[in-house]
């Protein structure tokens, strides 16, 4: 058990103080017959541990997630090479342990890294505004869609959205929609896993939508035409692009530029280890016109009463603090220090090093796919555009993958596994796989050899 | 050298700082940052959808951005800074070896779709996390899935909302007591319900007439009553075991927000309160550091009956080891992944750090420091509520406003130059020009009287008429920041100035 | 807005800053602090000799700890602070992934007596930086043990000193330039020579006549020459061949104090000039953190001659693996283990990340970097030599001095307020007033041109009869700090106040 | 290879400040024939590696070092467990990256740290100053003799050394020693390990010696009886007490009680880990009188100009810089920050901790001691007083030597490897065993287990 820092002569001192006699004495509120029910048993955990065997049981359970040598799982989590300084500098007791920036006189090192954080997110996608970071990529979407609900004015609006958005952004979504409006409509994907435009436009016909939620790169690694697609949506109907792969914005052109009005997504890869999920972080940016229907916290710049630059937590009257049931959003703590991550990383990557980590990561799938290919193992949707990851056909899927797994290769996610009825019969082989930058070629050409035999 | 400046004099003082423009100035084109590994197959660029403009990064060299956010560093206060009492955010200190924990490549490397084969060890922690939780919460389940207390009510009340629908009773309402925090209305809306705001009695807790009221007026259309215990005065809801039974006499249901556990844990358990459905804070109760604003985790805990509906996978042990269940009645996902898996893993550390006596000693300590605390400071200042409190309190600022005109935001700022981090102001809302004091139980007797001998000096100062503190800080890198102005006109971004 | 922190204004600030007294005085008895294992054996004490008072360390708990020392490196500058032109300490950038690989359990956690094949990793570091160290040295042998500059320096000089008995020639005197960093001096007297001191030439470097008129003095009593190059005023030894061959000539050995490698690694190799033995500063050249006063590491690299009295044991390399070879004429060894092991492996670290080209970039960009500071402000101070410099270079405060009375020493501490480490100052010895100027290659033009513009503000004020400083600094948490006073009446710990 | 902050323009433009026209050019001085020949290859090395490609690198060899699961190792160097602070807190650039502080007033926090250093060195040894730190253990026994030398005014004065000084410091000692005067003469030890009374009354008698060094705990783990060898020693000749393993004062009676008067010693294992031996920690502690003698760095505390307490380096009189050949030692960098990280553990480890840590290695060796002894395998010197390390007499040692060494358990250190001639021949199946308080009663029982049998 760790210490607390009062010595029982000062536990008397302070009871003194107080005007008790005993610690208990001042829980004296609770009713008695709770306080006597508040029997715990941690079993094994009853007794405290000290570091040295916190590490040895920690290492122990670790452990066991280290038995594979490489893998290519991808569909919205990507591993990432993380410089030394991103783990080092958040580690500043300064960055690691301040709150959410209430008293700006003494925030200003956490605010002005968010007002960095939202410029960067702005300049990448292309946006006007951004605001302090999301959950995560997936709540982000959900939030997406809430706010266009808002600025609809119909609460329980019509929502569309592309089928191939990562499953579990889909889910999160109708999670957050189920309880005020109905879910989200699917426009399915095409033969070439591409959104279905005809689809598309028979739904726009037929629900009057207020958004579309597209995801590009698609949950396939396709780069979606949103250009075509916003010119067949309604002026009122908000394009949403989610991305969870924003690194594709090193080589692609911005939603922005292509007419979207929000972009969301998962910015994790930019710095912070994919942690089996989380913490990761959300990014949400938009038009200015639709500032005061953010969620979440935004940063601005202002001046302090000696006339010099600062930066203050703004437009809080969005905020559940203030405006309660009324609020853009229940959010209060997101995803701060992840979000330094990212504007730590970003930095340090730069503007040549943010387009060298695309081309590598197009390079290295460019690669993987030619082999595989020449392997006889072809892309499901081979006439679309791909960043870093797509859906290969692997005959007997199920045998290769177990005994690539057994050999420490994990060759990608199987997609049946992520869908059911008939989507999940058309995935029966599929298999999603991705490359990152720390892959090289033995590594790809190792998991050619494994998935194109047995 | 009885002058010195680790003497008896303010905690706060003045050193060298130095001046920092944001990243982007730092910039030269063409300077080049972080080394990506040599490309080893050959370079291929897209040909469609080609980005038109590379998107303006900083350029600038690792020296630079280690000088950078180093410096801005050095602007924030922080609990490795000093005291922070800073009531409802339990600021106590963040074990360093949770954090060391948590980088573990075991633990950091690890993709949420790895086969569960290979990654045993995470299930194995969140599985354990959510026993431990419900030992703590004296419930039947647990999901860590929600990624922060909000997202934790949030799942809370959409479990609550499942469970009507399942037994075809659709209701309208929740009843919210005034002193909650502004995330539990906001929550109640998002998950589709109307708030219906309780008031609290003379003593600043919830009384059990409003309740029966309100039952009288909306009967079964009240879905649930939401309740944080001890509430944002720092008082324990003695009357909340009967209240419970009010609710569940009409079928509703009982949701606690644990935000304020740390005053509890070990202590009493919301399971035998009648509580039905319950959130966490991690992030607060069991230390996950706070990194300006997140990440946290909200995991929820339930009553067996509301099982069914937690979010999808639940983590379930076996003999032949972890795996996931997919529950057919699941509300779904409320994030990606099985939550914030680095926070859990650093609460399951600061757990078994300290075990079970442990954790009882948090609400010991936590409610013993508080109330030393407010032992003297309600000599200084009008104490809110008589009420006997727990792990933090509520002062005011009716004395110094009624004798000298000086507010709380006056008396917070004049803390900053005393080298403090203020309390909580102006929240909870039912106060006027609330202070509510939170130490937590790492703060030792020597450093809390120095807040209290800051806090003296100040009030000494406003009652003299020597001072009103309008112009506070003056310590600071930057003084009286203008927050109005900042909404005023707002810039958001470096290229916002132009727009 | 255009007066804001981040513009134009002089980078030093001030901001708050939290006193602190020393950790003793955070002291409550019965406080517990780090938490031990439980012990699972039974509970033994000693009976005899026992401690009678218990050593009185400090009763703090483990936030105290964090706070102290956080709150205690905000007082400090440092490299990533900002631009530390420290001269002669090459206060570089220390590239964080050093940091990283050295905390390796597979390198933190290894026992110096494990067995050979237990240990092949880290024999296996030891070997390939010794083998790189060579290449860059052009010399035959290095051994990595020495544990600092000033530990080489005496190293070097033993094996001169092994050498010459071997040939059963006894030597009494080492040749030092004048411009020598006190540890040449020191080092020789510690093995066992006097020191000559050579005078420099005009242009700042040694020329051949002081030489050969030591030569003809003392002809073979000389062991050796010990010079640096570049030498303390920046210059390069431009007649260093010739003198070595003088040396040679007469038997005796040239020394070589590696310190300044920074100025020419990759573009001129000590073992093509003539240089027997050298020392390197790898806490210099390669870049391993300073940490306040070290640890450092300072390898030596020797002709073949000397190899055979090197500090043992050696590490071999064979088809079997790493291997010790103890030899039989080594002069001993100079430290535990085989060198300050974890200092080692960044020096590595840091050569890997460069490769060969990366190195020599290091000199080129270190030059060009100070050359650039030079050209700066030589037109506000007194340069001391017009002679081509390298790495660093010395301006003196001659013009303040005469025209302003204000000294090198005002300067200094006038920078430091303008948010500047201050350069060397009053040193070398040869230039009354010295301000020795190393800017390294990790510095921005930007931040250069801002310690430019600093210097120019103290000289512009200086100038006008503005200001004398001697009051600088005066933003800094202690103001100028009575150093004599600490040496008049010397307080070395707590107790000795009252000693 | 890491970029370096100059652009190509930023290049040209400060040729043109400087007036010349490339880089090369800056490196005229340089004789054409030496900067001809400054052609290196680096082989494998020639080409820079990224900071992924360094983890790989290094993470492939630090491998080779942990393929053993416990150890026994001691004789100077000592596993201990580092708190998760000490690694964490010394990662502050301001503390890292900071150079010596020559100038206080921006350098105040190393300053008063490292008062807080020579503080509780004084408490430990019980001695009077301390300075600053010095290489290691075995550096700060040759600085101790050599001002054992100076105080004495003769530089080539007879040193007397007791041959159970950790073989190491020996050596070091005489190498620092040789090129000015003879090396320390050797006081045997006794049948019981410990330094023998007879021998060094004869030595004394003989040679008039200016000091004795005596380790304490010495190489066998054995404390030695300093009052006792104190009385033989005349009044003028310094009693130089080493410690490779200051923990013992957690337990044991301060050399300076004892009468030593100079105490130095090795500090690493209050906080930092083996390295492979080093960077370690040396100390030097002794008394006020002979304070201008002191070799290193000392801080001292004074005031500043607004009267405030502050920290200075103090009495540099001594030191190379000022002093040149005459000053009291050639130390300039040393150990700052190790030093800093002994400070750290010991404040957090405290006063009480401190002694618990004493009584855990106590008690782990006298677990270690009865259970080997009760599996025949005894002490070599029974009837010392032992403090965590000991001497056993293992049959058979280097067939079960190497055969706990193949199954990941290295049972200690082999006596006869670290002595030659008799006392090699006396060592030859001498074991030197050392619990550290990392270890559990199964590892010492799994080591016994091994040792008893083959
Ligand atoms: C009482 C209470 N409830 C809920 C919350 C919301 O928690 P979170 O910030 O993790 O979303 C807070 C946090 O400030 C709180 O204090
Ligand atoms: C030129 C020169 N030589 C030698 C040294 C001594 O090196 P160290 O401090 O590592 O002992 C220094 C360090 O300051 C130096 O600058």
């Amino acid at each position: 058990m760790p210490s607390f820092p009062l010595t029982p002569d000062e536990e008397r001192r302070a009871l003194e103080v107080i005007g008790v006699q005993t610690i208990e004495d001042l829980f004296s509120s609770i009713p008695p017959q709770v306080r006597e029910r508040a029997k715990m048993d941690f079993g094994e955990a009853n007794a405290g541990l000290s570091e040295h065997e916190l590490r040895r049981y920690f290492d122990g359970i670790a452990k066991h997630n280290t038995q594979h040598t490489s893998h290519f799982l991808g569909g919205g989590v990507y591993d990432n090479i993380i410089p030394a300084i991103v783990n080092q500098l958040v580690l500043r007791g300064e960055f690691l342990t301040c709150y959410t920036p209430y008293q700006p006189e003494i925030s200003q090192g956490t605010l002005q890294a968010i007002f960095e954080f939202q410029t960067m997110i702005c300049r990448l996608t292309g946006m006007e505004v951004s605001n302090a970071s999301l959950y995560d990529g997936a709540s982000a979407t959900a939030e997406a869609v809430m706010m266009a609900q808002r600025i609809s004015g119909k609460p329980d609006a019509p929502i569309l959205m592309a089928a191939s958005t990562p499953p579990e952004y889909k889910t999160v979504v109708n999670t957050f929609l189920k309880c005020n409006s109905s879910p989200p409509i699917e426009v399915p994907w095409n033969k070439e896993g591409s959104l279905d435009e005809e689809k598309l436009k028979s739904l726009i016909a037929e629900h009057k939508p207020s958004a579309l939620v597209v995801a590009s790169p698609n949950y396939f690694g396709l780069i979606e035409p949103l250009d075509v697609i916003r010119k067949h949506l309604p002026a009122d109907c908000l394009l949403i692009v989610t991305m969870a792969d924003p690194s594709a914005l090193s080589l692609f052109e911005t939603p922005a530029a292509l007419g979207a009005d929000v972009v969301v997504g998962e910015a994790h890869q930019f710095g912070t280890p994919m942690l089996f999920g989380g913490p990761h972080v959300g990014f949400f940016a938009t038009k200015k016109k639709f500032l005061r229907n953010l969620p979440g916290r935004l940063v601005g710049e202002t001046v302090d009463d000696r006339g010099q630059r600062a930066y203050a937590l703004t437009l809080a009257t969005r905020e559940q603090h203030i405006r309660r049931e009324k609020a853009t959003s229940n959010i209060c703590t997101n995803q701060g220090l992840i979000a330094l991550r990212t504007t730590i990383y970003l930095s340090f990557l730069g503007k040549q090093g943010l387009i060298q980590l695309g081309e590598m990561n197009y390079s290295l799938f460019d690669y993987l796919k030619e082999s595989l290919a020449s392997h006889g193992i072809p892309l499901k949707f081979k006439k679309g555009l791909h960043y870093r990851e797509g859906v290969f056909e692997v005959p007997n899927l199920s045998v290769r993958f177990d005994k690539l797994t057994a050999n420490g290769i994990v060759p990608g996610i199987c997609l049946s596994q992520k869908y059911s009825g008939s989507q999940r019969e058309e995935f029966e082989n599929a298999l999603l796989v991705c490359v990152h930058p720390g892959h090289t070629r033995a590594e790809i050409d190792a998991l050619v050899e494994g998935l194109s035999h047995g | 050298m009885d002058k010195g400046m680790d003497q008896n004099k303010s905690l706060g003082t003045q050193g060298l700082v130095l001046r920092e423009a944001t990243i982007f100035e730092r910039s030269a084109a063409g300077r080049k940052g972080f080394g990506l590994p040599p490309l080893d197959v050959p370079l291929k660029k897209p040909s469609l959808y080609k980005r038109t403009h590379a998107a303006e990064l900083p350029e600038v060299s690792e020296l630079d951005v280690v000088r950078h956010f180093t410096r801005l560093s050095s602007w924030n206060y922080s609990i490795d800074t000093g005291t922070f009492p800073l009531g409802s955010c339990t600021m106590k200190y963040n074990p360093r070896i949770n954090e060391e924990i948590a980088a573990l490549p075991g633990f950091a490397n690890i993709h949420p779709d790895m086969p569960v084969e290979l990654c045993q060890g995470a299930l194995e922690v969140v599985h354990t996390l959510e026993g431990l939780l419900g030992e703590i919460a004296g419930l039947d389940e647990v999901s860590a899935q929600p990624a922060a207390g909000a997202v934790g009510e949030f799942t809370g009340l959409s479990l609550i909302h499942a469970f009507h629908a399942q037994h075809n009773s659709p209701r309208k309402y929740v009843l919210v007591p005034d002193t909650a925090h502004g995330t539990n209305p906001a929550s109640c809306t998002l998950a589709g319900y109307q708030t219906i705001t309780l008031p609290s009695g003379p003593k600043g807790i919830l009384d059990i007439e409003p309740v029966q009221a309100a039952i009288q007026k909306y009967g079964r259309d009240i879905a649930a009553l939401m309740v944080t215990n001890p509430n944002t005065l720092g008082l324990f809801e003695s009357n909340i075991s009967q209240i419970s039974e009010l609710l569940h006499g009409i079928g509703a249901q009982v949701y606690m927000d644990g935000a304020n556990m740390n005053a509890i844990v070990g202590m009493a358990r919301p399971g035998d309160m009648g509580v039905d459905v319950m959130h966490f804070n991690l992030h607060k109760t069991f230390s996950t550091p706070h990194g300006g604003g997140g990440p946290g985790a909200g995991p929820v805990a339930v009553r067996s009956h509301l099982a069914p509906f937690l979010p999808n996978p639940r983590v379930r042990k076996s003999s032949a080891g972890y795996s996931y269940e997919w529950l057919p009645n699941s509300i779904g996902k409320v994030k990606s992944g099985l939550g914030n898996f680095g926070v859990l893993v650093r609460a399951l550390c600061y757990i078994r750090h300290h075990g079970r006596d442990g954790v009882t000693r948090i609400a010991k300590n936590s409610v013993l420091n508080a109330n030393y605390l407010r032992a003297h400071l309600s000599k200084i200042f009008q104490l809110a509520y008589e009420t006997p409190s727990f792990h933090e309190f509520v002062v005011s600022d009716s004395r110094q406003l009624k004798s000298h005109n000086v507010k709380t935001l006056q008396i917070a700022k004049a803390l900053i130059d005393h080298g403090f981090h203020p309390p909580t102001i102006y929240f909870p809302l039912v106060v006027p020009g609330a202070m509510l004091m939170e130490p937590t139980e790492t703060e030792s007797l020597q450093d809390l009287d120095k807040l209290v001998e800051a806090f003296q000096d100040i009030v000494h100062r406003i009652e003299s008429g020597k001072e009103t503190f309008d112009n506070a800080p003056t310590k600071t890198v930057v003084g009286r920041v203008d927050e109005a102005a900042a909404a005023r006109r707002p810039v958001l971004s470096l290229d916002d100035r132009t727009l």
